[in-house]
This record gives structure tokens, sequence and C-alpha cells, in this order.
């Protein structure tokens, strides 16, 4: 027992360091967590909080320095260790098992068992899971298949996974990535009940919104550095946002005022069985249109029926006054519409091949001849786009895998713009991006509006959409509830519109 | 994401060099292999015994080529063996019903370009059915097809120079013609697969079906060109194969689905996809043959070599995943 | 939260799941009712446990073969391992006939949870590709088939009596064969469904890297399913002697693609995570049926094979468009 | 560790290619190719070979695919050729499809034989002829027909569908149930068992199935015979179907004690490979020429002489085939 050591961490990170082959990922990184308390851990993709947590879990070792668990040192060999200790995880890319229902999503790695044979106990387990999901203020139904759902439901499974394993360490990595304003609040909340009840929670995000609403207290790594730990009531954003990147960033959403000019793409009435319905809107040269509402609202399918990737059955779309079918990707791009989809990593990327690769991946008929490729055609304009994009890496031949997230998507940007295409979509483009990335992409946006192209931009984070976009359309659960102008529009106008009180 | 972040390779190594290692590993297991044989049997070093050892069942090779597309695609294809036999019965039953020759040759390769993208057309139109079902299925339906058709019957009397095709040499040299037939065939298919915006496109299909998707890549119909190429080369190799035999009967190329997988893999091309390239097929094409030629050389029973070539693949395979954990765990201790 | 309406339709598609084995009972049903028409003995009890028996060694396999597809595996040694198997029991019964019969069904597992190990060693702790390591071991457990063998063939006379009435007696009305492959099924459905170490397989397949990170030895796992598999080829392969009463070099060529297309069948996905034990029993049925039923009404042995693929290929394409049908029929009632 | 016990078994087979290689020494060297190893019929043919290079002193090389196909032995044959080996003997698994590469082994002056199942004329200079074609046809139905009296219905069970022997074989069944004695008997079917063990096993009872009164089975094949009398006992069908045909003595002497063959036909595989070798020999050794007519001492078997085939080629006549039935098989079940 260590009655003895009463104010010792409950977990202490001493010279942490981490090394992977040409890399040193961590070096001599110190980290301490308080009982009771929630700490928040930032800093810009590639800082080093994702390898520092899995060092914490068990699912790294360090290669150098000593983990002190309640005053004790310890070694977490691996992750069972870890969670037998009472840490558990929330990872940021929540890590289900889509094939499984949400009970054996809660319960694999720690099932009730019947003592003596060890035969699962499904009745109990699924019990104690809507339990669990109750607390967590969701209504979702512990057999339904994890596949199935929302990754904010995906979400829920993995927090109430947490809570089942009684932790007394929490991580978790940007939970809030992938939550509406609303399901945040109810996270919020959750955790702070958990620091009630004593549990120490280690709170990663690229929102200061999160750190400032929960944290207690925050550490800022740089480049595998610890930058120091504050108390977040004696921090300024703009400090900590210096000690993020090292430099200061003036505003986030730069979008400037350019006329707005002719109409570009139309669409009337469209609609697909089960998903959304009687969606109409026109977008202009010069203009970014934002689509607010709550994820699962239709946002996305919306735009991937535009784009071509999942048919429209119902509705028309007009280019530039003439109606178009479109029934697949190909097509759209030859009307001049491109899309820059949600999950960068599964739908933006194909993460082995290089950068080059990947820019001139949906032009590549423009750089051959009779089907030959020509490649250098192709470098030449990843080359350009590489370094008007300011891609962080050390040549267009690098594997996109081994880019930071932020760069990955700048890396998806030119391929939109190899494409020359005019009419963009781009669905939350900087989600899961660092600060320094987000502003980058932000003032991208804003000078290729400014160049006369026509943008679509769908995000969940209000500042966001308020900042960026010239007008604003709301969904809700597949249909069109609002639409605002720049003006009129608010954050709380949009949230009521998204949830539409009192239907 | 962070976490990929983790995973930078010092000096990235591109995945052309990776290939160049795989394929010099290749090389260096063809020259032992050549070493050894050359000590165990002094007939392994007679050319003409050499080239005529290369050119035994090729046609196989043949059907490598495009197998090996797919599988860089990220689909499978176990219904060529069928194929071949199916286009060698009909050939054959043209042929005997008065067509000439060549248009007999005709039908064989049309013939397996039908049933190639009969194939290619349920696997991109019906989503959900997958290539192994799908090819699975049509391996028992193609070859029942040729049993229907030809019974317990074989046919055989095919005009003198079409044995040339598979017994016949250039000119007066020892090189079998089937072997600069092949040539020209992987040469062409190492372009199209490797210099051209649509090996490009296969490539991307087979490391990230869905983000080519997004990319405006027409993802099924490349898929139904690479089933389809996979039934024109089955259809020519029931070509060679049946100038080979002398005769077609619906039991020929039973079992080369799975050679020839093998082969593909051992090449350096992975099935899960958007792994590997025609010159590791060829290469593995090569150190299958002198194994097995080897092997012949010195008698060795057929069960036996049944074992020594299960273990090679599987050796083969497995060696450079134990290279690279010995070096890693060297770089972490030493 | 706005759950609740996505939810209930969620879970409506989840139930209708279920009927892609419905749609597979439909299928085994009409087809036996329509041979059933042209054969009046196909629908004798006579005839149907006949046919039971046929099935009993398949579906067997199709567990083994099951629980390495859902890992996202594939195990082509099995065939050559009924055969291994099946030869080295039937040579030690040639030496030590007084061993009973019982046990030689566990010296069988035995060996073959021997051989599995070796190819999960190799497919686990090698890292060599599934498809490509039991091709290997299949090559290589077909020669040291015939080379224990010596090419000889064990023959009926050379196997004690009771080892061939094992396969031949009935217990209950039931032939013993049919007992094993209940009891095999009973202790399986428990183990998937009931015990942590079935679970976690099931998350090996499901997402490999999240089993890792909450703590599941991946290899270990992986490393099970096919000495599983092995120890499942290992006793089909002494109900196969028995049945047969014969062991052969060459027996089971070419039947993994009869074993993998029972579980396809059964709706076993060959990406992984998927599989479900009542699938795989409907799906080796459904190869039963057709093995046993287009000789019985005298189908020309030439139409055979042709109609074996186009059965398959129908059943799956069938059962598709049926859940595709339901599917959109969920889409069309959820409210927008 | 594993990886040693493989690098160890590896060079095992490495020193046994040795050990074969330092036979090259004698005189001449024979191959003898046969359908596939693995199979009890072919080895006693070898150990007949190996007994005929004693007696002449010569090197008998014995190779075969592990599964009977034309491909694997076009490769085999190549192999030989580019060895230089003296003679080929080989017992095709294609009639036609072995010519071109037994034409280019008679062009490197190899000896082509072929003995067993025979190939085309043009691919051979001799065949060594088990027996009289016509005559094992005939002799299959007479037996069937005392069997059963004369009355009834009864069916083939052959080989593939694509066999040879079998064929030329069924043909002169048809042929001879054409005389008027057996009017009252009726061919109803022929099908195929592809000489798997599972496959004829399950062709014999679902003619039982089909054909209510079946009376009577021909299975011209080894393992469709076995499979047939496994059959026969299994379904209680002992004496109500009786069952002839070509089979090993040691696989069928269980079903011609229990009743289910009364009595079956083969001639002596190896009395038939040490013909083979021992007439490569003496062609080689150019004792004799092979022209029609010609008469010669052949070692054990005595006297032989080389007559006229049917197909238009030459070959020499082993004898008739052996009957076996209750009364001789214990002699014969340990032989072959």
């Amino acid at each position: 027992m260590n009655g003895l050591k009463m104010d010792t961490y409950v977990l202490e990170l001493k010279n942490i360091s981490k090394y992977f082959p040409g890399v040193k990922a961590l070096e001599e990184v110190g980290f301490n967590l308080k009982k009771g308390e929630i700490h928040a851990l930032v800093g810009e993709n590639g800082a080093g909080k994702s390898t520092l947590i899995k060092i914490i879990t068990g699912v790294l070792q360090p290669d150098e320095g000593e983990i002190f668990f309640h005053g004790e040192k310890i070694v977490f060999s691996d992750p069972t260790v870890a969670q037998k200790n009472l840490i558990a995880a929330i990872y940021q890319n929540p890590t289900c098992f889509p094939h499984l229902s949400v009970t054996e999503n809660i319960f694999m790695g720690h099932p009730i068992v019947e003592p003596r044979t060890r035969r699962l106990l499904w009745n109990e387990m699924n019990a104690e899971a809507m339990r669990l999901l109750k607390t967590l203020g969701s209504e979702l139904n512990p057999g339904s298949k994890m596949g199935d759902l929302s990754v904010a439901q995906q979400q829920m499974v993995e927090i109430a996974k947490a809570l089942s394993l009684d932790a007394r360490i929490l991580i978790m990595d940007e939970p809030t990535a992938a939550l509406t304003s609303r399901e945040t609040e109810e996270l919020y909340e959750i955790t702070r009940t958990l620091r009630k009840k004593g549990t120490s929670v280690v709170f990663i995000s690229h929102r200061f919104e999160d750190i400032y609403q929960i944290a207690d207290r925050v550490t800022v790594l740089r480049d595998g550095k610890s930058v120091g730990t504050w108390n977040v009531s004696e921090i300024s954003e703009g400090e900590l946002i210096k000690a993020m990147v090292g430099r200061e960033i003036s505003q986030l959403f730069p979008k400037s005022e350019v006329p707005i000019g002719d109409e570009v793409l139309r669409v009337e009435g469209l609609s697909r069985v089960g998903y959304f319905a009687d969606i109409s809107f026109s977008l202009h040269e010069g203009e970014i249109l934002g689509f607010s509402g709550l994820v699962g609202s239709g946002r996305s399918e919306v735009a991937q029926a535009i784009f071509g990737i999942h048919p429209y059955d119902g509705g028309k779309i007009f280019v530039r006054g003439k109606e178009v079918p479109i029934d697949s990707p190909w097509k759209a791009m030859e009307m001049g519409i491109g899309y820059l989809p949600e999950d960068r990593q599964l739908q933006g990327l194909v993460l082995p091949l290089t950068i080059t690769d990947n820019i001139t991946l949906s032009t590549l008929d423009r750089y051959a001849r009779k089907g030959w490729l020509k490649s250098r055609a192709g470098h030449d304009i990843s080359q350009k786009l590489f370094s008007l994009l300011k891609i962080k890496a050390s040549s267009i031949f690098d594997k996109t895998y081994s880019l930071s997230g932020g760069n990955q998507q700048k890396v998806v940007v030119g391929k939109l713009l190899a494409g020359e295409l005019r009419i963009l979509i781009m669905d939350e483009p900087t989600k899961g991006v660092d600060v320094g990335a987000k502003s980058a992409i932000h003032k991208i946006m804003s000078d290729l509006a400014a160049n006369g192209f026509a943008l679509i931009m769908i995000s969940s984070e209000m500042p966001e959409i308020l900042g960026m976009s010239d007008s604003i359309v709301v969904m809700r659960e597949g249909r069109i509830t609002r639409t605002f102008s720049r003006e009129e529009a608010n954050q709380e106008k949009l949230l009521t519109a998204a949830v539409e009180v009192g239907r | 994401m962070e976490s990929t972040k983790t995973s930078i390779i010092p000096g990235g190594l591109s995945l052309r060099e990776v290939f160049l290692r795989w394929e010099w590993l290749l090389v260096g297991l063809i020259v032992g292999v050549s070493i050894v044989n050359g000590r165990l049997s002094p007939h392994f070093w007679d050319y003409a015994g050499l080239m005529d050892a290369m050119a035994v069942f090729l046609e196989k090779g043949f059907i490598v080529l495009p197998v090996a597309m797919i599988l860089i695609s990220g689909e499978i294809d176990i219904s060529v063996s069928s194929i071949v036999a199916l286009s060698s019965v009909l050939m054959a039953l043209s042929f005997q019903a008065g067509l000439p020759m060549v248009l007999a040759i005709c039908v064989a390769v049309a013939v397996g370009t039908a049933c190639g993208a009969f194939n290619g057309f349920l696997i991109t139109r019906i989503p959900g059915l997958s290539s192994v079902i799908v090819t699975l299925a049509a391996n028992s339906l193609f070859r029942g097809i040729a049993y229907i058709v030809l019974g317990d019957r074989a046919v055989g009397g095919f005009p003198r120079w079409y044995s040339y095709l598979s017994w016949g040499y250039l000119g007066s040299s020892s090189i079998p013609f089937i072997i600069l037939a092949f040539g020209i065939v992987a040469v062409f298919f190492g372009l199209v697969l490797h210099k051209t915006t649509f090996g490009r496109k296969v490539y991307a299909i087979g490391n990230n079906q869905v983000a080519a998707r997004f990319s405006g890549i027409p993802v099924s119909r490349i898929k139904l060109i690479l089933f389809t190429l996979a039934g024109v080369m089955s259809g020519l190799a029931a070509v060679f194969l049946t100038s080979k035999l002398g005769s077609s009967r619906p039991n020929v190329a039973l079992g080369y689905e799975l050679e020839v997988i093998a082969i593909a893999v051992l090449g350096g091309v992975s099935p899960a996809g958007g792994k590997g390239g025609i010159p590791g097929a060829i290469l593995a094409l090569i150190l299958m043959r002198l194994l097995r030629y080897g092997l012949g050389l010195i008698n060795v029973p057929g069960q036996v070599m049944l074992v020594v070539i299960g273990i090679i693949l599987v050796l083969v395979v497995m060696l450079p995943n134990l290279i690279g954990s010995v070096r890693i765990s060297r770089k972490r201790f030493g | 939260m706005n759950d609740s309406n996505h939810v209930s339709s969620v879970d409506f598609l989840k139930n209708l799941r279920g009927f892609r084995e419905l749609g597979l009972v439909v299928f085994i049903v009409s087809i036996s009712l329509l041979i059933g028409a042209r054969n009046p003995r196909f629908l004798t009890w006579g005839n149907l446990h006949d046919m039971l028996l046929d099935t009993s060694i398949l579906s067997i396999l199709a567990i083994g073969m099951m629980l390495v597809l859902v890992t996202g595996g594939i195990d082509l040694s099995a065939e050559s391992g009924i055969a291994l198997t099946g030869m080295i029991v039937g040579l030690t019964l040639i030496r030590y006939p007084q061993i009973p019969a019982v046990l030689t069904l566990f010296m069988g597992m035995a060996l073959g949870a021997g051989f599995g190990a070796i190819t999960g060693a190799i497919v686990a702790g090698g890292r060599v590709i599934p498809i490509i390591a039991t091709l290997g071991m299949m090559y290589v457990y077909r020669g040291l088939t015939f080379i224990v063998s010596g090419g000889r063939w064990v023959n009926a006379y050379e196997m004690p009596d009771d080892f061939k009435a094992m396969a031949t007696g009935r217990l209950l009305g039931f032939s013993n064969l049919i007992l094993i492959a209940i009891v095999v099924y009973i202790v399986f459905t428990y183990f998937i469904n009931h015990t942590e170490t079935g679970r976690q397989i099931f998350a090996v397949g499901s997402n490999r890297e999240a089993a890792r990170i909450i703590g599941i030895r991946t290899n270990r796992i992986i490393w099970l399913v096919y000495t599983l598999s092995g120890a499942l080829y290992g006793l089909a392969g002494v109900m196969w002697i028995a049945r047969y009463a014969s062991a052969q070099s060459d027996s089971a060529s070419g039947y993994v693609f009869t074993i993998v297309a029972a579980c396809v069948l059964g709706g076993v996905a060959i990406t992984g995570g998927v599989g479900s034990i009542s699938g795989i029993l409907l799906g080796s049925i459904t190869i039963g049926i057709i093995n046993n039923a287009l000789p019985m009404i005298r189908v020309s042995p030439f139409w055979r094979t042709a109609l074996t693929g186009a059965i398959i290929l129908i059943a799956v394409i069938v059962n598709i468009a049926i859940t595709r049908n339901i599917e959109r029929k969920a889409l069309l009632q959820r409210k927008i | 560790m594993l990886q040693k016990i493989l690098i160890v078994i590896l060079s095992c087979f490495l020193l046994i290619g040795m050990f074969s290689m330092s036979a090259y020494a004698d005189e001449y060297v024979i191959a003898l190719v046969v359908k596939n190893v693995g199979n009890p019929f072919f080895d006693a043919v070898a150990r007949g070979g190996q007994d005929a290079c004693d007696d002449l002193g010569h090197t008998l090389i014995f190779q075969g695919p592990p599964t009977p196909t034309v491909e694997g032995q076009i490769e085999i044959i190549e192999n030989l050729i580019a060895q230089r080996v003296d003679a080929i003997c080989v017992s095709a698994n294609d009639y036609d499809a072995l010519v071109p590469v037994m034409q280019r082994a008679m062009d490197a002056g190899i000896l082509a034989i072929s003995f067993d199942s025979g190939i085309h004329p043009d691919g051979r200079l001799l065949h060594i002829n088990q027996a009289d074609f016509e005559l094992i046809g005939r002799l299959q139905v007479q037996a069937i027909a005392e069997m059963i009296d004369f009355e009834g219905e009864i069916a083939v069970l052959s080989a593939g569908a694509t066999m040879t022997n079998q064929n030329i074989w069924i043909e002169w069944m048809q042929e001879e149930l054409k005389e008027p004695e057996y009017e009252n008997m009726e061919l109803v079917t022929i099908v195929y068992g592809d000489d798997l063990r599972d496959k004829s096993y399950n062709e014999a009872m679902g003619l039982f199935k089909s054909y209510p009164d079946l009376r009577g089975i021909i299975s011209p094949t080894t393992v469709g015979i076995g499979a047939t009398g496994k059959a026969i006992t299994d379904a209680g069908l002992i004496g109500q179907v009786q069952l002839t045909g070509l089979g090993l003595p040691s696989e069928m002497a269980e079903w011609i004690q229990n009743g289910a063959c009364q009595a079956m036909f083969l001639w002596n595989p190896v009395d038939l490979g040490y013909l083979t070798t021992y007439v490569a020999g003496l062609l080689l050794d150019g004792e004799i020429s092979g022209a029609v007519g010609e008469e010669f001492a052949a070692g054990r078997m005595g006297e032989k002489v080389v007559t006229e085939a049917e197909d238009g080629g030459i070959e020499v006549l082993l004898g008739p085939p052996f009957r076996f039935d209750a009364s001789n098989i214990d002699e014969w079940k340990d032989v072959y």
C-alpha cells in the first residue's frame, strides 16, 4: 500500500525518450498526473502526443526513462499490464471491432464471466452495457453492430468501455473531434463527473475550447520535447499557441471579402432514399458555402451524391446553367467538380504512394501520351503545388504515410488543385489538423475563393463555419432546415436550426 | 495522423527500391539453385536442355502475368485453369467442325475473353460479390461446360504447323518459339503495369480502392479489364497448351490456379494488393522452373519434390521477415 | 441524443441479417422439394440420414476453415492434412490393431493439431501471408503423406473391425459419424459464443490492431485458429479413412475448394470478422445436397461439375439480392 | 529452431538426390513413368521393373507425378530426355497428349515404350499390353452375368471420363452385351468416380438410390471397385447388388471375404513391370528388334511374342487377367 506516499502523483513519467529508426519521437519528456485532475496534453501533430500515450498504455515501450505509478517504478511491458493497473484509453480513431456488437466492444478484453467455468455471461454484460450507455445519455442498443454506428456513436461506446474498466487513469485522444457541440457538452459533463469520483484524465485536443472548458492543467509538447506545464487558469490562448507552434499566429480564419460572381452550381430537389431529400441550393464564383448540421444529418451524403460516389435518385444538378446527370466521380470531375473527403487516410490518400503519385492520381491521363506515362510532367505539377501549399516534407517523393495529418491534408488539397477543378466540395477540411496547418488551409481556401473558385465547406466546427462562409446551409435529418447569410448567422441560430427544438 | 509519423523510414526507401531488393533476392536464389543444380547433375548446364526445360509449361507463365496484376489490384482469380480447359476444348471442336486452324485459335482467345469478362462483369456489377466466390464457382462452371461439350472424347489431329507453337525453335537456334512469344507478352505486360496510367491506377486501386474511387479512377472498369485480360491470356495459354499436347480434353490444366498464384506471390506480389511487379513474377517463374528441373534431373521423386517446393515457397516468403526482425532487434539493442 | 431514430433502423437491419441464413434455408428446402419431385426416394428418412452422413465430415472441416477465415486467413493445407493424419493413423492401426477406435479419433486430433500448429507458427511467427504459408504446407503435407506411406495404401482388411464399425455403427438411429459432428458442433458453438478466447478470435478478425491494443495476444490467437483447424482436419482425416475403409496418399485432393465453398455459402466473409456456426452448417448441407442429389436425379455426370458451379453462384447472388432488397426496404422506411 | 529443422530436412533431400545420381555408372538407364505415384498398383510395377533390371544389369528410374495429369508426365519425360536416359516406358494419362513429347524422346535416340495404359502408335515403338482389351471387357460382363443369372439392370462405375483403358473396356462391354444371352440384362448408366475415394463412394450410393432395381455393378478401376465394395457393404446390399471389375487384391480382400464382391480380375502388376522393363532391356541390348512375329524369352516370364496391336502399332501381350475370388484372395492380399 502506498499510504506513506500521500503527495506523490498517480502517474509520473521521467525523462522518457523514444526513438524510431532515424527519428526521435520523444526526447526526455516529463509528465505527471495528479489524482482527480483533468490534464490537457496539447501540441501540433507530430509533436509526440500519440507516442507518449502509447507509452503510458504499454502499446510501446520507452527506450529511456522511467515510469512511476503511485510513486512506484513500473514497467508497462504490454497493454495488459497497464490495463491491470486500471489505465484506459480512448483513441483518436475509435479502435473498435466493426463486426461485433456494442456489448462485445465494451467488454472485449475484460468480460464478465462465470467465475468457476469462465463462461461468458451475456445477459449480465448486456445489462451492464445498457446501464453504462444510459449514464452517458445514450440510448444505443447494446446488441447493435458497431460498424453500423456513426463515428460519434462509436466514440460513445469507447467512452462506455473506459467507464466499464472503472479506470483510475483515463486517456482521451481527441475525443471531441468527431462530436457535435451538444455531444461535446455531454462529454464535458461526463469527464467532470469522473474527476469528482477521483479519476485522473489525460485529455488530448486541438480545440482550445475543450482545454479552457474542462482542463485543470495543460502540458505542451513540441517536436518530441515538453515545452512546459501550466495551470490552465494561468495561461492565455495566445501564449498557448505560441508555446505549441513556437511563433504567434495572428488570425485563425482569414476569409477575405471578394465579390460574388456568376452561379456555377445549382442543385434542385436532390434526394436519395433513406439519406436525404429535397436538397436545393446554388453556389457562385468566389463564394464559400458552409454546410452545417449535426454529424449524420446527411451533409456528406449530399456532397458525395454531387460528386457521383453514391447515385442520387431524384432531383437535378446544374453546372453553369446546364443540367448534367452525374453518376460517377469521373463524370463529376469532367464537370469541374472536386471533392475533398472527410477521411483523408481512407478516402483521400493512397498512403503507401509518394506525394507526387497522390497529387497526380486523379489527373494521370494528362501526364501521358496514349496511355504511356510521362512522369516528368506530373512531377513538375506536383513540385509546383508542393511549394505553393508549403507541404513539410523532404521532397515530393516522400511517402504520404510519413507525413503529419496537416501535411497529408495539404496533399489531398494539392490533388484537388491539380485537377483544375473550379467547384470544390471540402468535407471537414481541417478535422484533426493542428493549428498551424489549419490556418494554412483556411488561407488557401480564401485565396481560392478570391481567384473565382466556388467552394462548399462542410464543417462541424461552429467558429470555422461562421468565420469562413459567405452563406450557410443548415441540415437536419436529411433536409435543409435554414439558410443564413454571413451577416445574420450566429452560433445560436445555427444550433437551433440544426436540432430544431420543438419539432 | 500522428501515429503514422512514428513510422518514418530513414532515407525513405521508395517502393521501387523495395521491389528491387526482392528481385535481387530472387536473382540470388536463381543463381544459387543453378549452381547447386550444376553440381548435382552433369546435364544441367546443357544449353539446349536448359532452354527446353524453361519452355516446359511456359503457358502457365502467360497466366501468371494477368493474375499478378489482378492480385496487385487486390482481387484474386482462381478460375484461370478452367478457362484454359474450356478455351482449349472449344478451339478443338471448332477446328473439328471445319474451321481453319487460325480461326480456331481466334475462337480459343475469344472464349477466354468471354469467360474473363463474365467473371469481371459479375464482380464489378454486383456489389457484395467477392472475386473469391465468383471465380471459385466459375472454376467449376467453366470446366463443367468443357465436360458437357466434349464429354469423354479427345479431339486432336491439328495441322502440323500448329505444333510449332510449343515444340518449334527459332530458325536453327535452340531457342524454343514459345520463349520468344512469352518474352514479347511479358515485356508488354511489364510496360503496361509499370509505364502506363493504367498500371498506375491498378496500383492505386490495390493500395486503397476507396481513395482511388474518390480520385475519379473508374475502379469497376479497370477491374473488368483486368479480369477480361486474365481471360484473354488464359485463352492464349490454351492455344499453346493444346499445341503442346497435340489434342484437347476437358481435364487439361488441372490445378494451375494455385500454382499461378504461388508463382506470383513468390515474385513479390502481395495478395493483399498494391505490391509487387511483373519482373519479380517472371523471376519467380524462372526460379520455380529451375528448381523443378534440377530436382527432376536428379530424379527426386515427385512426392519429395512437393515437400521441397512447399518448404522453399514458405521459406522464401518468410526470409525477408526474418531478416527484417533480426535487423530491427539489432538496432534496438545493439 | 438523437440516436434513437437511427438506432431503430440499424437494429432492424441487424435482425434482417439473420435472413441471409433464412435465404439459405429457403434454398435448401426448395431444391430438396424439387429433387424430391423427380425422385421421391430423396425425401425418405434413409436418404436424408445418408445426406447428413455425407455432410458430417465436411461440416466439421468447415468449422476449422471458418475460424481461420474469420481471422482473415485461409487454410489451404486442410486437404492434405486430412490425407496425412488419415494415413498416419491408418499405418498405426496396422501395427497396433488393438488401439480402441475412440482413441484413434483423439490421436487424429492430436496429430492434426500438431500439423496445424506448425502452419500456425509459420503464419503467426514467420509472418507469411496465410494463402502462401498454407499453400506451401499443403504441398509439404501431401508430400509427407506419400513419404510416410512409401506409396502404399492402408486397405480395408488391414483395419481392425471395431474401427470400421465406428463409421458404420449407429446410436439412437443416427450414424456415429453424425453424432461426432453433432458433438463437435456443440463444443464449438459453446467455444465460439461463450468463451473469452472464442470471442477474441472474432475480435482479431474484425480489427487486429484494436485487438492488440486492448491486450489480446493476436499472434497467439492466429496460431490457435490454425491449430484448431488442424485438430479438426485431423479428426476428419480419421473419420474419412474409417468411412471409406481406406487410407490413400491422394485422399481429399482438391477438397479444400469444397470446404471454402461451404463456408462462403454459409456467409463467412473472406475478409474476416464474420461467420456463424449455423451459417456454415447450412452451407455444408447445401453442398451435401448438391453432391447427393445430382446423382439421384440421374443428371449426366458430365453436367454435374457445371451445375455445382452454377448453383453456388446462383445461391450467392440470390442471397445478395435478398439482403439488398431488405436493406432497401429498411431505407425506404427511414423517416427523412 | 524451426528453420534448423527445415534446413536439415532440405539437406536430407539433397543427399537422396546425390545418392540416386551415383547410380549412373551402369550400362543402360531405363525409366518407368507411371500415371501417378502413391498408387500401390504402380509400386508393384516398379518392383517388377527393378527385378528385371537386376536380371539384366541395367539401372531403373521410377518416376510419376503426384496427381495423374498428363502435364506432370510431360515435365518428367522432358527431364528424362535432358538427362539422356536410354529408354522411357510410360503408362499414359492420355492416349494422344504424350505423343509429341515421346516423339521428341525418339528423336533424341531414346527407346519409347508404353505399357498398361497405351499411347498412340506415332509416339511409341512398342506397347506392353497387360491383357487383351476385348478379353477384359467381355470377361467382366460374363462374370457379372453369371452372378446375376443373366437378368436385371447393371451399371458401370468408371474412373475419369477421359481414361483411355476404361473407355475401351467399356466399349467392349457394350459389344458383349449385344450377344443374345444378355437380352434380359440392361446397362442403365455409366458414372465416373474420377478415381477419388469419396466421389466413387457417393456415385455408388447414388446408383443404389436412383436405380432401386440395380442388380450389378462393373467397376473397371481399382479405386472405384474398392469404394463400391464399401458402399455395398454399408448400404446392406450384399447379395442384392453384385460387384465385379478390376481391383487390387490387397484392397479388395475385405469385400471379397464379406461377399460384397464374389470375384474380380487383375493382371499381376509385378509381372507387368518386369515384362516392360525386360523388353526395354532386350531392345537396348539389341537382342530383339521388335518386328511383328518375333519370339523371344522374357526372363522369368517365359516365351513372349511381338504382335500387331488393335490400334495399328505393335505390342507384347502379358497374358490373360487373373481371377480373384474367396478361394485365392488370402494368398494374394499381402502381395500387391
